[in-house]
């Protein structure tokens, strides 16, 4: 099972710092070279900020992923902790965007050789050694990441929490 | 803070304005405290919020007292201890029976039994903290509004313990700061004003120089006296009024009609680009220091990087100056300024560089051995006595009518910081922010056509500004919200000079604004030329 | 990659900082040591909004306006001018007829010579700040 | 609304039957002609193509890539992006037919392009005609066009009986669906604080 | 009713098992589960075409089974250069027979063309439905090749007076009561096949297609000097039920059919564009005399609730003496489909009934079957709205309202009534000129021989 990353929204306060840590963090250059050569600022993560909710949204690396079987040319792929766009063979034909439940994915141009708008979505910062580089600046710890050991301990530490209060009243 | 205290925020969006203390506030409201928000838009707050008076923009006043009002006829006011530390209390008393509940709710637009909620919060709370901002203060009536604010603290004996008192959250990194050192017309250090001999006679005496008994000007009244020609020279120094100050036609004017202008920022900002002489000053990051935090914290700055190009630390620009101008003091770093100004400012004097080594400390700190002030009328009020000021309502100076009928509030966002001089040029920063966004009720945007990142103009009796509408239910029927962080969309374009008339602080939070529906140029077909892209895509 | 702790430039919370510098530039914001107001906590401008101070725009040298146009110009003519200008201004219409707006987001040290330098240099209480908007 | 991305007709399988009334629809909106398939001046040549599979039908058609793979292949820069979606310019396509063989989704086809009731022709070799070769019409590059000249919008959507075809912005749709996604992670959410 | 009727069939190499067609079948004779290809009942068809207009599912060029196109053309009938669109339901196509007619230079060729064929055939040209073009009709069917061009409103007016005697005829005896007329082919099939216990009560004339034909073949080859093997009789009709009634065995005089071929308006108007004839720029010209005259009273026959006015007309006339250019009866519709009136004829009160559409006709039958018929004459249209919404008329593009179409097709219909001279046809002096010289009188004998058939399993049956 793939982990991902969850928001919660009773903690967001929309300062966006996840946001420019995602773009920080798949960028070669640093903060200033990116302005001085005017690179696309293009974030994996969606702030919602309205008055009913304020939350990021971002991939949830489905299991059935819908993106990757919307995809014509294949260049979505399921694989190892994520899944992953292989810029090169997309050709911006948005199905995926179409194809998200939860609109994580993004066509647009993004730091790199590739100057022509490409689907590009949450990748966990795979090989980043401190994960996920929203998570880590978060000031208010709504972002957390749901491993796979998570992904299995929490249904099991559920059941148990359930179980004693079934046995609690019957 | 946690159950069984209260924190009451007005006027101010903390979470964009001072994330870190927004944060505190909900993590305060997750330990039990409760929370109340009187603000007129759906902020974040607002969401979490136990009472959350959605009050019409200028109608502060009315509405803390009538809150007051209501904690006094509900008799939750220790009536013996607050009359005996306080002055003016049975007056105040009496002027809260003109705001009960239902015609205060009325005119602001907020349920009676909202009121009636919040007061009993605040009355049956132990400890009540108050934080407010540019919400209360920018107003033609932002004294008043402070004064409501205070009279509630005292009923409520909210003053002088921790978890209480009145709040103000200042905007600024120094803000604070500036206003300690004197740098304003009326007051030296420590706010002690200049028409006391004393104190201007221990001035004079350390600078051995005469400095006049009145007060000098404010800035509007600088600018009028540009205008009529009393005044030739200004200095503007790491300041941008030609986007910050309200009616920015009028400041134009001055600064081009004003003989000798200097400005000292580290950007050629339009403020910059109309004077004579142009000083490069030094980011925080360039040079050592102190800022003094809304807390009235100071703490060290430390130069991290060497100036820019030719740039210096403001601080030696200033002294230069003052050698120039045949002062005799040599100041061989900071630390000797700070140390000169510490020996004239009570409040300060027991603040040393070696201490601050080890963390911020809190003035008043008369001497090297005080710890420093974390709350301050502990006991009783700094002046002797609370006092109460008993208030009466006045409407905005400018209100909505036939020919412009929305209100217009202007604010900020938490992703910008002021005129975004700094803010704009840092790259994560202007990317998740990167251009206005004019906040718009659905319903009002229907009314006029206007669709979700459409491009809209708004147009008040003094200007005109564009900016990308934003639909969104965060701000009520009839109430458009901007900020003035865009160059391209200067809302201080649309807003007027009224001002109140004590601090002289305009009334940026309301103003009457039309908005109509720009139709964009559609962006034109992007057939590149035959050559071009014949080529262009064969990577 | 040496590290300065120093204090957030923006809003008034007072945020305690931690700038990584490498080879005179500062390559990345975290949260300062204890104790500290916002106890390793760092809003979206405190940790990303440092890139400023290397942003080609940053003035560099003092500006003079000849004939219209703001031309660079040295230290000692610019600031020469200013105190010879400030002194004829003060001679010939009073030293009320000079004034100044600080700027809140400078250093306690320099708002005290900012107000210093208009009540001792030039004998005017004419002196203000943007608090007041 | 000003969107960023190129909007395609999309079409939702589970409601398409496969009566082909698009196809016919997009086919006459493209030639000259009448009210009825009798009076259309040109064969039909439709721009979106049902297609089965199995039980499963769907009509597919071009989605207006940002990086259209048609437009890069083109030797003749006959494909080209414009703010109403990827079009072609029927006057400089050579028929090379390399854009059918490059598009991922098969939204592309060489179909006949009639003008004022004569097809385009071009001249092929032929050894038993006198000249020793003959005119036949053309075949060009023919794809989506978003019915970008027709008062009403694409004919497809509006012929679609099962209302199965939509014109989409997917910057829109993704905007609708982050917020839907926060608004469910309303009240629930990941618990950040909590040890689950 | 063995063999599958060639009609109307359905091609299932292109059907893609939609079923839009099953909707609007009015005998449900659709077969076939959802994505299937569908297949037709031919007990049940009546062959109206219905589901021939309705079809959307047609040979795209880009298909895979592309290849097998050729093979279906062929398999079509259709003229090797034939370029038109080839959709799953389709009715069996004429044109190759009638060009070779028209080619035979030894016969005389002789065409009809029903009333609502002028309201629609402009359609196909170009111009907005219910574009009336009497006029270029004909003179387009003469450059056609056509050497005498007549018209099956001429025969409508003859079946008025023959139907209307039959009717007063059966008032008067109270006999095989209630009548149902007997123009609409898809109607008498579907009593044949539904309700054969009841066939006593339709009308035992001929369609007026059918009539115009036994006139051609008779009276006409007459006034032609021709020997009735020598007229080659074509029919041009909105209607595909029309090919199988021209079809019937008793359709015909001594082995010689009444009527040769049946085009229908898409036919025609294709064999029209491929001579480089463009119907709507022709000069107007007339219909040849005397067959080709009409009146108004037969040019409504193609809307439905049109035989019943131009037999009210003539049966005032006769009872009353007054003669009217409208009866002045207005139908009120009782239900879906169904529209009622009273009117007293020579003293008695005929409750007369005009159902529209053959899905509505059941109920009624069931009635008279019960012998509970609470009317006297019905006229029923298997296509709603009548004969302009025929099987044969142009198949109209999705985004065009149908519905409107139709009822813009009618209109134009009692416009051409309103406008012309004749508008009852007992008046018509062609139709008395018939009688005098030929028929005598109405129901005669010659009449009887020609003008009028039987009904039932033994008599019909396909080809």
């Amino acid at each position: 099972m793939h982990p991902f990353v969850l928001s919660d929204p009773s903690r967001c306060i929309g300062c966006r710092a996840c946001e420019i840590a995602c773009v920080d963090a798949h960028m070669d250059e640093d903060m200033v070279e990116a302005g001085n050569k005017e690179l696309p600022f293009s974030p994996r993560i969606s702030i919602v900020h309205e008055a009913e909710v304020t939350a990021p949204v971002q991939c949830r690396q489905c299991e059935e992923a819908p993106c990757v079987a919307a995809c014509p040319a294949g260049a979505v792929v399921s694989e190892g902790d994520t899944v992953r766009v292989e810029t090169e063979r997309c050709c911006g034909c948005k199905a995926c965007m179409a194809a998200c439940p939860v609109g994580a994915m993004q066509v647009a141009v993004i730091p790199g050789k590739i100057k022509t708008p490409v689907a590009h979505k949450c990748d966990l910062c795979t090989g980043r050694e401190k994960g996920p580089a929203c998570v880590e600046v978060c000031p208010a710890g709504a972002l957390r990441v749901f491993g796979r050991e998570d992904l299995q301990r929490i249904p099991v530490s559920k059941r148990r929490q359930s179980a004693s209060q079934l046995a609690g009243y019957n | 803070m946690g159950a069984g205290d209260c924190v009451c925020i007005i006027g101010t969006n903390t979470t964009a304005c001072h994330p870190v203390i927004g944060l505190g506030m909900m993590q305060a409201k997750r330990n039990g405290a409760q929370l109340i928000v009187i603000d007129p838009r759906e902020i974040d707050l607002a969401r979490e919020a136990d009472v959350w008076l959605r009050l019409r923009p200028g109608t502060d006043t009315p509405l803390l007292s009538a809150i007051a009002g209501e904690i006094y006829n509900a008799g939750m006011v220790d009536v013996e201890s607050v009359a005996a530390s306080t002055e003016g209390f049975k007056e105040f008393c009496e002027g809260l029976a003109k705001f009960d509940a239902e015609s205060v709710a009325a005119l602001s637009e907020v349920a009676a039994d909202d009121i009636r909620r919040a007061a009993r919060c605040i009355g049956r709370a132990r400890n009540t903290a108050f934080y407010y901002t540019m919400g209360v203060t920018q107003h033609t009536t932002g004294t008043n509004n402070v004064l409501a604010v205070s009279n509630l603290a005292l009923l409520t004996g909210n003053i002088g313990r921790p978890k209480t008192g009145v709040n103000p959250l200042r905007g600024q990194n120094n803000v604070q700061g500036s206003c300690d050192m004197g740098a304003l017309p009326n007051v030296l250090t420590g706010y002690r004003s200049v028409t006391n001999d004393d104190v201007r006679g221990s001035f004079e005496e350390a600078w051995n120089v005469t400095i006049p008994a009145e007060k000098g000007r404010t800035i509007p009244e600088m600018l009028n006296a540009i205008e009529e020609d009393k005044m030739k020279g200004l200095f503007v120094f790491g300041e941008n009024p030609m986007r910050s100050d309200p009616d920015i036609n009028h400041v134009e004017h001055c600064l081009h009609h004003v003989e000798f202008l200097v400005v000292q920022d580290l950007f050629l900002t339009e403020t910059a680009e109309l004077a004579d002489v142009v000083l490069p000053g030094a980011s925080f990051a360039e040079k050592d220091g102190t800022f003094t935090s809304t807390e009235r914290r100071v703490q060290r700055i430390r130069a991290a990087v060497s100036p820019v190009g030719d740039s210096k630390p403001d601080w030696k620009i200033l002294a230069e100056l003052l050698e120039r101008l045949g002062r005799p003091e040599r100041y061989a770093d900071v630390k000797d300024v700070f140390d000169e100004m510490r020996m004239l400012t009570p409040t300060h004097t027991g603040i040393t560089y070696e201490r601050l080594e080890a963390g911020g400390i809190q003035w008043p700190c008369p001497d090297e051995s005080h710890a420093g002030t974390p709350i301050l009328h502990v006991g009783n009020c700094m002046r002797g006595a609370g006092k109460f000021v008993p208030l009466e309502h006045r409407e905005p100076a400018e209100l909505p009518d036939a020919e412009y009928p929305l209100t217009l509030t202007t604010g900020r966002v938490v992703a910008h910081y002021h005129t975004a001089t700094m803010t704009r040029r840092c790259f994560g920063l202007a990317g998740t922010w990167p251009e206005e966004l004019v906040e718009v009720h659905p319903a009002d945007a229907a009314e006029y056509g206007i669709a979700d990142g459409d491009l809209i103009e708004l147009r008040s009796r003094r200007g005109v500004a564009t900016g990308r509408a934003w639909v969104t239910r965060r701000v009520p029927r009839g109430l458009v919200f901007m900020t003035f962080h865009f160059s391209e969309s200067p809302a201080n374009i649309l807003t007027t000079s009224a001002a109140d008339p004590v601090t002289g602080t305009p009334q940026l939070k309301v103003c009457a604004v039309a908005i109509r529906k720009l139709t964009e140029e559609s962006t034109s077909v992007e057939s590149l030329s035959i050559e071009e892209h014949a080529s262009c895509h064969i990577a | 990659m040496q590290h300065t702790t120093t204090t957030c430039p923006y809003c008034g919370v007072g945020c305690s900082l931690s700038l990584a510098v490498d080879n005179d530039r500062i390559v990345s914001v975290s949260p300062g040591p204890e104790p500290s107001v916002n106890k390793g906590a760092l809003c979206s401008k405190g940790r990303f909004g440092f890139d400023f101070v290397h942003h080609k725009d940053r003035l560099t040298t003092p500006l003079i306006r000849k004939d219209g146009v703001l031309v660079p110009a040295s230290w000692d003519e610019a600031l020469g001018l200013i105190a010879s200008k400030f002194s004829e201004i003060a001679s010939l219409y009073g030293a009320d007829a000079l004034g100044g707006f600080s700027s809140a987001r400078c250093s306690n040290e320099e708002n005290y010579l900012f107000q210093k330098l208009f009540r001792a240099g030039i004998g005017t209480n004419n002196v203000d700040h943007c608090a007041r908007l | 609304m000003p969107h960023r991305l190129n909007p395609f007709i999309l079409a939702t399988a589970s409601k398409c039957i496969g009566c082909r009334a698009c196809e016919l629809a997009c086919a006459a909106a493209h030639i000259e002609g009448g009210v009825s398939v009798g009076s259309l001046q040109a064969p039909l040549s439709p721009r979106l193509y049902l297609t089965c599979v199995g039980e499963m039908r769907v009509p597919v058609g071009c989605r207006h890539c940002e990086d259209a793979p048609c437009a890069a292949v083109c030797p003749n820069a006959a494909i080209y992006r414009t703010d109403r979606g990827v079009q072609v310019d029927e006057s400089r396509c050579v028929g090379c037919k390399t854009c059918i063989v490059t598009c991922p989704v098969g939204a592309m086809e060489m179909g006949q392009i009639w003008e004022n009731g004569k097809p385009v022709m071009r001249r092929v070799a032929n050894d038993n005609s006198p000249e020793g070769s003959e005119m036949e019409p053309a075949l060009l590059a023919s794809k989506c066009d978003l019915c970008k000249d027709r008062a009403g919008g694409p004919a497809c959507v509006e012929a679609c009986p099962e209302q199965a075809l939509a014109l989409i912005y997917p910057d829109a749709i993704k905007r609708r669906r982050n917020i839907q996604a926060a608004l469910a992670l309303k009240g629930t959410g990941a618990r950040a604080g909590e040890v689950l | 009713m063995s063999v599958s009727s060639p009609i109307v069939s359905i091609d299932p190499l292109l059907c893609t098992g939609c079923r839009r067609c099953a909707e609007v079948c009015p005998v449900d004779a659709i077969v076939g589960t959802l994505h299937q290809p569908q297949s037709i009942d031919t007990e049940r068809c009546v062959m109206c075409g219905q589901c021939v207009l309705r079809c959307s599912a047609f040979a795209s060029p880009f298909d895979e089974t592309i290849s097998d196109i050729p093979a279906i053309r062929k398999e079509r009938g259709l003229p090797e250069d034939d370029s038109s669109t080839l959709f799953a339901a389709h009715f069996r196509v004429d044109k190759g027979s009638v060009s070779s007619m028209l080619e035979d230079t030894d016969k005389i060729s002789m065409v009809q063309c029903a009333p609502a064929v002028r309201s629609s055939i402009a359609e196909e040209f170009g111009l907005a439905p219910g574009t009336l073009t009497p006029g270029q009709l004909a003179a387009a069917l003469r450059r056609l090749g056509f050497d005498l061009v007549y018209d099956t409103i001429f025969a409508a007016d003859v079946t008025i007076m023959e139907e209307a005697s039959e009717l007063l005829e059966r008032l008067e005896s109270g006999e095989n009561l209630p009548m149902f007329t007997s123009c609409c082919p898809g109607w008498v099939r579907y009593m044949e096949t539904a309700w054969d216990d009841q066939l006593s009560h339709l009308s035992s004339c001929k369609s007026p297609q059918q009539m115009a034909g036994a006139l051609f073949k008779s009276y006409g080859a007459e006034i032609a000097g021709k020997q009735p093997e020598q007229i080659a009789s074509v029919a041009v009709m909105p209607c595909t039920a029309k090919k199988f009634e021209a079809g019937r065995p008793e359709m015909q005089a001594d082995s010689v059919p009444d009527v040769d071929a049946v085009l229908t308006v898409t036919e025609l108007a294709d064999m029209l564009k491929r001579k480089g004839i463009q119907l709507t720029s022709l000069q107007e010209e007339e219909f040849d005399a005397p067959l080709g005259l009409y009146s108004g009273a037969g040019t409504i026959f193609g809307a439905s609730g049109g035989v019943m006015e131009a037999a009210l007309r003539t049966a005032i006339a006769v009872t009353t003496g007054k003669e009217v250019d409208e009866s002045g009866v207005t139908f009120t519709k009782t239900e879906e489909g169904i529209s009622r009136a009273t009117i007293n004829v020579a003293g008695k009160t005929v409750r007369a009934v005009i159902v529209s559409g053959l899905a509505h006709a059941a109920k009624l039958l069931e009635d008279v079957r019960a012998g509970k018929a609470d009317f006297d004459f019905m006229e029923v249209m298997c296509c709603t709205g009548g004969c302009v919404a025929g099987g044969g008329q142009p198949k109209l593009l999705p985004h065009v309202d149908l519905q409107d179409a139709i009822q813009r097709r009618r209109e134009s219909l009692h416009v051409h009534d309103k406008a012309l001279p004749v508008r009852a046809s007992h008046r018509n002096p062609s139709v008395t000129a018939l009688y005098e010289n030929y028929l005598e009188k109405p129901l005669g004998h010659r009449s009887h021989t020609l003008l009028h058939t039987t009904y039932g399993e033994a008599a019909g049956g396909h080809e």
